[in-house]
C-alpha cells in the first residue's frame, strides 16, 4: 500500500487508463500545462503531450458535446468540468444527449463517457463556485455517478468510470484533494453499486456521501465516548445505489441518519431515505434524519458558510434525536 | 464552362432527391391518416441540400441531423422500410420505436441521429471530427442545422472549438429563412448565415439549395479540405420548406407570392430537365421513379405489418451492460 | 363562474396582467404571431402589439438571462420555454443567476420573473419534448414553483407568479391545455404555498401534483366501489410546499400516496415522503408509496410510453398495497 | 490633431485608475496576509479599460462585471471602504459578506454584480438594456468580460438579442489574450474578438487599452450610438493582466520577455506624464495620489473593525418578501 493524496490517486487513475487505452483522452479547460484549476492533471501535459491532455476554450457545451460525439464515435475522453457548477452552461449535452442517445437509438450505440467534477464548498468560493448538484443527475436515467470519499476510491471508482461504456459522472470533492490515504501499489477497480462498510456498529446506521464520511466517522468516535455505536456507511455510487447493504443495516440498528453536503430538500438524502422508510418501514425505531446543508445559496463569508453546511457536529445531533426519539 | 457532374453521379443525386421527396409524401399522407403518432417535420423542398451533401460521404463518414431528420437519413443510405416502421412506432423500426421521427438514427450508416434539441447536433458532429482526427480515422463530420440554430450558443462553441483544432467537418445551414414561425430579420440581422465563418476564421460559402449540383460541388470541396486536414467550413444552402414547421402548421404566416415563387423553384423538377438536356432518357428516370415508389409500397406494408414493441421492452437499451470482470 | 380550457385561462392570466402593468411583457420563442409552439399566446400580439409579445431567436440562454436582467433593472418579464426539457441550454441564468443574485448581493435587488414551462408526455413527442424537471428546481434555493392540475389555479397561480418579486417557474402540464374547468369571472391569485383538498377522504392520503390530480380522482372513484375513501390533496406549488396539509392528513388517514408523473428516483415524491415519513413517522399505518414513471428516457411508440408513465391504475395499485400492507 | 479630453476629465480617469490601482495592490497585499478568504482575481494592468468606459457612464447606467470586478466596482463609483468589508467578508459590506470579490455588486450604482460565471454578464446587461429600450429609459447596459468569454455560448447569444432588437448595449471585451493559462491561440484563431461583432452586423471597434484616453472616446462614442438608439457595439479592449490569473497562480505558462514588455506600458505612468505634458501640475496629481491612499487607509481600518455577519442572518435575503393580501 502507498499513502498518497485524493489528488494524486485520480491522476494516478488518469495516467494508467491513459497508459491502458490510446482511445482514452483528456479535455477540459485549462488542464494542460496549467494542471486544472486543482492540479489535478498537473503534469500529465509532460507525459502524455497536448494531444491527449486537450486544453479547451472556455465553451462547457461545445467541450461536453464535443466529449459526446467522440464517445459516440469510438473514444472515451475524459472531460473535466472545472467546478460542478458550471455544469448549467452544458446540462442539454448531459442530460439530453450522453445520458439518452442509446436509448432514443435502440440501443444502437453506446456513451463511454467520464465526466470530472469537483464539488463541494467550505472554500469562501461563494454560490458560484460551491455547490453539490449530484441530485439533479441521479435523476436523470442513463447516468451513472460515483462520489469518491478518499484516495483509494478516487482512483478504484474513477478507472470503472473510465471503462464503463456508459456516460459516468464523477463528483471530486475539493476539500478532500489534500487527505492522504492508503492507495494499493498494483492496478485496481472499485465496482459500481457496492457500497462500502467504513465503519462497524450497532446503534445507528449512518449512510454518507463525499466529505460526509469523514465527519460522520469523526462524529462516530465522539459519539462511542457516550457509548453510542455508529454503523457508517458510504455508497461510492448513487447510480447506481446500493440500497440492499444499507437496508441490511438499518434492519439491525432500526435508525438512519443520511449526510450529504448538498442542500436539504431535493437532496439525494430525500431518495434514500424515501427507499429506505419503504423497504425498512417495520424496522425503522426512529424517524429518519437528514444532515445536509441548510436551503440557501452558498455564501462568502467563512462564518457564514459554516452557518449553511453540515459537519461532525450536525452528524451527532442527528444521532442524538434519533437515539433520543420517544415518539 | 461549368463544372457538370458525370451522369452516374447525376442520376445519383436524381435519386436521392425523389427517394427523399417521396418518403416524405408518403409520411405527409400516412401522418393525416394517423398512422404516424408524434411529431412530424419534412424535409420536402430542402431534398437537394441532403442530397447534394451526402452524395460526398461514405458509410464512414459521421452525420448529425435536426428535427427535420428524414432527408438526411435517407441521404446517408436509410432504408425506407426500417425508417417508415421507425415512424410508424413499430419493434422493426431502426430504433425500435424508442426514438421515432425526431430521434431516427442508424449508427452502422454514421447517421448519428435526428435532434429534437435545435443545434444540439453541431457539438455532436464536432466530437465526430475530433474522434477521426485523434485517432487517425479519415471520415468527416458534417452537422446540418437550420439559420435558427444559428443563433443558439452551441453553434458558436462548436465552430469555434473546431477552428482552433482544425478539425474535419462541415457545418451545413440548411437556411430556409424561417424557425418554425419566425421570419429570418426576426431572429438575425444578418441576411447570410455564412458570415458568420469569420468569427472563427474558417471559410463560410454561400451556396444555391435548390441546385443539386452546385451544392453537389461546393460540399465535395468542403468534404475534401476536411478529409486532406484543411479544416472546417461552414457551407450555407439557401432553401426553402415548402410545407410547415410541422403538419400541425397551417403557415398562415407566410408571404404567398414569395412562398409561390419558392415552389415554382422545385430542385428535383429542374435537375430532371438539367439530366435530360444532358441526354439522359425519360425512361432512365421514370425508371428511378418506379423503383422508389416500388421499394416506398415494400416499406409501408412492411411498417404496417411490423408488430408494436413489447411493453416489457420499454426499460431496455437504456444502460449498455458493464461487468467488471469481465475487464 | 365562467367554464374554460387551461389554455384559455393562462391566456387570461398573461392578458389581464399585461393590462394590468407596463412593466410586464412576454418574451419567448414563437409566442408571437404564431402563439407559441402549444398556442397559450394565440392572439395577445394583435392586443398587446410587438413591443410586449416579443418573439426571439432560438437562444434559451440569451433570452432567460436578458429576461433576468430585464427583472432586475425594473421590469417584469414573463418567459416562455416552449418545451421544459430545453432548460438544459439555459440551466445557469436560472439556477446560478436568476435565483441566487438577491442572495448573493445581500438582499439588494429582486427578481420578479415568471419562466412558464409546458411540460410532460403522453403525446409521442419522444425523449426531448416530454420531460418533467420540477425536481432540479424544487433543489434550488431561490426559486418559487408552481405546478397547476386545473384550469383555475393555471390561472390563479400564473397572476400570482407575476405579482411575486421573486422568480417564479410554472409548469403548465400540456396534457391539460385542452381540458376545461371553471374558473371565476373577476380577478383571483391563488397564493403560494397552500395545497388544494381536492378530496376529502378517511383512508388514504394521495398527494399528487398536475395531471396526477386528475388521475388520483379517477382512481379515487374507481376505489370508492370497493369502499376505500381516498382524501386528494394538490401542494400546487411544490416550493413552498405546504407540508403542514399533508401532514395533518396524513395524521388522519395514517396512510401516503405520492403520485408525479416524473421519474421516481430523485422526483420530488422522495422529497415529500422523506418530509411526511420525518413528521408522521407514528401514525404512518403503512410505508408510502410513490407512483411516478419507471426511470427511463420517454419512449416514442405510444406502448412503450404508456408502459413508462403512471395514471390512475398505477394509484389504484398503490392504493391497495397500502391498505393490504400487513408488514 | 487627434481629440483630447478636457483637464477635468483627464484628472477624472487618472483618479480612477490611481482607485482602481492602488486598491487593487492593497488588496494583494491583504490576501497575502490572509485578511481575505476566497479566491481573488486582480484587476491590475487593466485599468484604463474599467476608468475609459465608465466615465462615459452616469449612475442611471447598468453594467456587468465579471469574476475580475473590483476595476469596475471602483470605476462605476464604489467605495473603498464597502467594498473592502465585502472582500474581507465582513457585515458592512456592500454584500453583507455573502458576495465577497466574485459577487461584488451595487444595484444603487448601477453596478449589477461581478459574477463568477464567465460570460454570465452579457445577458444580463443585455437585459438591463431591454429594460431601457422597452421602459424608455435612458440608461445603457455595459457588459465587461474577458476574450475567454468570448468563446461561451452566452456571448453569441446576447450580442444576436441585441443586434435583432437594437438594444443600448455595448460590450466591452477585455482582451489580455488570456483565458486563465490559456493563450489566445488555444481559445480562439481569431487575433481580435471584435470582428465577431460582422456576425451580428453591429459595429467592432478595437482600441489600446493602455490609453486611457482612446478607451475613453471609443467608449464615448458607443455609448452615445446607443443611448441615441443606435443599437449596439462590440468594443474589444487590447490589455495585460499583470498578476496570475488569480493570485494562487504564479504564471509560468507566460513568455518573461512580451510580459516585461507589457508591464513596461503602464497606462497610468503613461498618461501621467501626458497630464503633465499638457501643463498638469504635479501637485494635482500628488494631492490625487494622497486623497486615494487616505481614504484607502480609512477604508481597510473600517473592514478591520467591522463586525463579522451575525450566522443568524445566514439565511436571511433568498427570497424577497411578499405578501399576496398586499396585492
Ligand atoms: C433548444 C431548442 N429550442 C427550441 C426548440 C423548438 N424548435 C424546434 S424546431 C425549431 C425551429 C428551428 O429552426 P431552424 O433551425 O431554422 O430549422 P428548420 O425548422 O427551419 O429546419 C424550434 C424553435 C427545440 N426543439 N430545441
Ligand atoms: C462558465 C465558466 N467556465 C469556466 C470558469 C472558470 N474560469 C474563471 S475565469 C476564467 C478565464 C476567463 O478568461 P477571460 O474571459 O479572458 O477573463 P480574464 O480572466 O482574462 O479577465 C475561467 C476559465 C468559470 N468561472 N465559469
Ligand atoms: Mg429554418
Ligand atoms: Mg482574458
Amino acid at each position: 500500500m502507498a499513502v498518497m493524496t485524493y489528488r494524486e490517486a485520480v491522476r494516478q487513475a488518469l495516467r494508467e487508463e491513459l497508459q491502458n487505452d490510446e482511445r482514452v483522452y483528456l479535455i477540459g479547460e485549462d488542464i494542460a500545462e496549467f494542471g486544472g484549476s486543482l492540479k489535478v492533471t498537473l503534469g500529465l501535459l509532460d507525459e502524455f503531450g497536448p494531444k491527449r491532455i486537450r486544453n479547451t476554450p472556455i465553451s462547457e457545451m461545445g467541450l461536453l458535446g464535443a466529449a459526446v460525439g467522440s464517445a459516440a464515435t469510438g473514444a472515451r475522453p475524459i472531460a473535466e468540468v472545472m467546478y460542478s457548477d458550471f455544469f448549467g452552461m452544458a446540462m442539454d449535452q448531459v442530460f439530453n444527449q450522453a445520458a439518452k442517445m442509446r436509448y432514443m437509438f435502440g440501443g444502437k450505440l453506446s456513451i463511454p463517457l467520464t465526466i470530472r467534477a469537483p464539488m463541494g464548498g467550505r472554500r469562501s468560493a461563494a454560490a458560484h463556485h460551491s455547490q453539490c448538484l449530484e441530485a439533479w443527475f441521479m435523476h436523470i436515467p442513463g447516468l451513472k455517478i460515483a462520489m469518491p470519499a478518499n484516495a483509494y476510491d478516487a482512483k478504484g471508482l474513477l478507472k470503472t468510470a473510465v471503462r464503463d461504456p456508459n456516460p459516468v459522472i464523477v463528483f471530486e470533492n475539493k476539500m478532500l484533494y489534500n487527505v492522504k490515504g492508503e492507495v494499493p501499489e498494483e492496478p485496481f477497480f472499485v465496482p459500481f453499486g457496492v457500497a462500502k462498510l467504513v465503519r462497524e456498529g450497532s446503534d445507528v446506521t449512518v449512510v454518507a456521501v463525499s466529505d460526509m464520511v469523514d465527519y460522520s466517522l469523526k462524529a462516530a468516535e465522539a459519539l462511542e465516548a457516550d457509548g453510542i455505536s455508529l454503523e457508517v456507511i458510504d455508497p461510492r455510487t448513487i447510480a447506481p445505489l446500493d440500497i440492499e447493504t444499507i437496508i441490511q443495516s438499518v434492519k439491525k440498528t432500526g435508525k438512519l441518519v443520511v449526510a450529504h453536503e448538498a442542500n436539504l430538500t431535493g437532496g439525494i438524502g430525500a431518495e434514500i431515505a424515501a427507499q429506505v422508510g419503504y423497504r425498512a418501514f417495520d424496522y425503522l425505531q426512529a424517524p429518519i434524519e437528514r444532515v445536509a446543508a441548510k436551503d440557501s445559496p452558498i455564501p462568502f463569508a467563512p462564518i457564514l458558510e459554516k452557518e449553511i453546511l453540515p459537519d461532525d457536529q450536525d452528524v451527532i445531533d442527528a444521532v442524538h434525536r434519533v437515539m433520543d426519539y420517544a415518539g | 464552362m461549368e463544372k457538370q457532374v458525370s451522369q452516374e453521379v447525376g442520376l445519383q443525386l436524381y435519386e436521392l432527391m425523389v427517394r427523399i421527396r417521396k418518403f416524405e409524401e408518403a409520411v405527409v399522407n400516412l401522418f393525416a391518416r394517423g398512422k404516424i403518432p408524434g411529431f412530424l417535420h419534412t424535409y420536402i423542398g430542402e431534398e437537394a441540400v441532403a442530397a447534394g451533401v451526402c452524395a460526398n460521404l461514405t458509410l464512414e463518414d459521421k452525420i448529425t441531423s435536426t428535427h427535420r431528420g428524414h432527408g438526411h437519413m435517407v441521404a446517408k443510405g436509410g432504408r425506407f422500410d426500417k425508417a417508415m416502421a421507425e415512424l410508424y412506432g413499430k419493434a422493426t423500426g431502426y430504433n425500435k420505436g424508442k426514438g421515432g421521427s425526431m430521434h431516427i438514427a442508424e449508427p452502422d450508416l454514421g447517421m448519428l441521429g435526428a435532434n429534437a434539441i435545435v443545434a444540439a447536433g453541431l457539438p455532436i458532429a464536432t466530437g465526430a471530427a475530433l474522434t477521426a482526427q485523434y485517432l487517425g480515422k479519415d471520415w468527416v463530420g458534417v452537422a446540418f442545422f437550420g439559420d435558427g440554430a444559428s443563433n443558439e450558443g452551441a453553434f458558436h462553441e462548436s465552430l469555434n472549438l473546431a477552428s482552433v483544432w482544425n478539425l474535419p467537418v462541415v457545418y451545413v445551414c440548411e437556411n430556409n429563412e424561417f424557425a418554425e414561425s419566425t421570419p429570418r430579420w426576426q431572429h438575425q440581422k444578418i441576411k447570410d448565415v455564412a458570415i458568420r465563418a469569420q468569427a472563427y476564421d474558417i471559410p463560410g460559402v454561400i451556396v444555391d439549395g435548390n441546385d443539386v449540383e452546385a451544392v453537389y460541388f461546393c460540399a465535395k470541396e468542403a468534404v475534401e479540405r476536411a478529409r486532406s486536414g484543411g479544416g472546417p467550413t461552414l457551407l450555407e444552402a439557401k432553401t426553402t420548406r415548402w410545407r410547415g414547421h410541422h403538419e400541425a402548421d397551417n403557415q398562415s404566416y407566410r408571404d404567398k407570392a414569395e412562398f409561390q415563387a419558392a415552389l415554382e423553384n422545385d430542385a428535383i423538377v429542374k435537375w430532371e430537365s438539367v439530366l435530360l438536356s444532358r441526354g439522359v432518357p425519360q425512361e432512365k428516370l421514370d425508371e428511378i421513379n418506379n423503383r422508389v415508389e416500388q421499394e416506398l409500397k415494400a416499406a409501408i406494408e412492411f411498417a404496417e405489418q411490423s408488430p408494436l414493441p413489447d411493453p416489457a421492452d420499454a426499460r431496455a437499451d437504456i444502460y449498455t451492460p458493464f461487468e467488471l470482470e469481465a475487464i
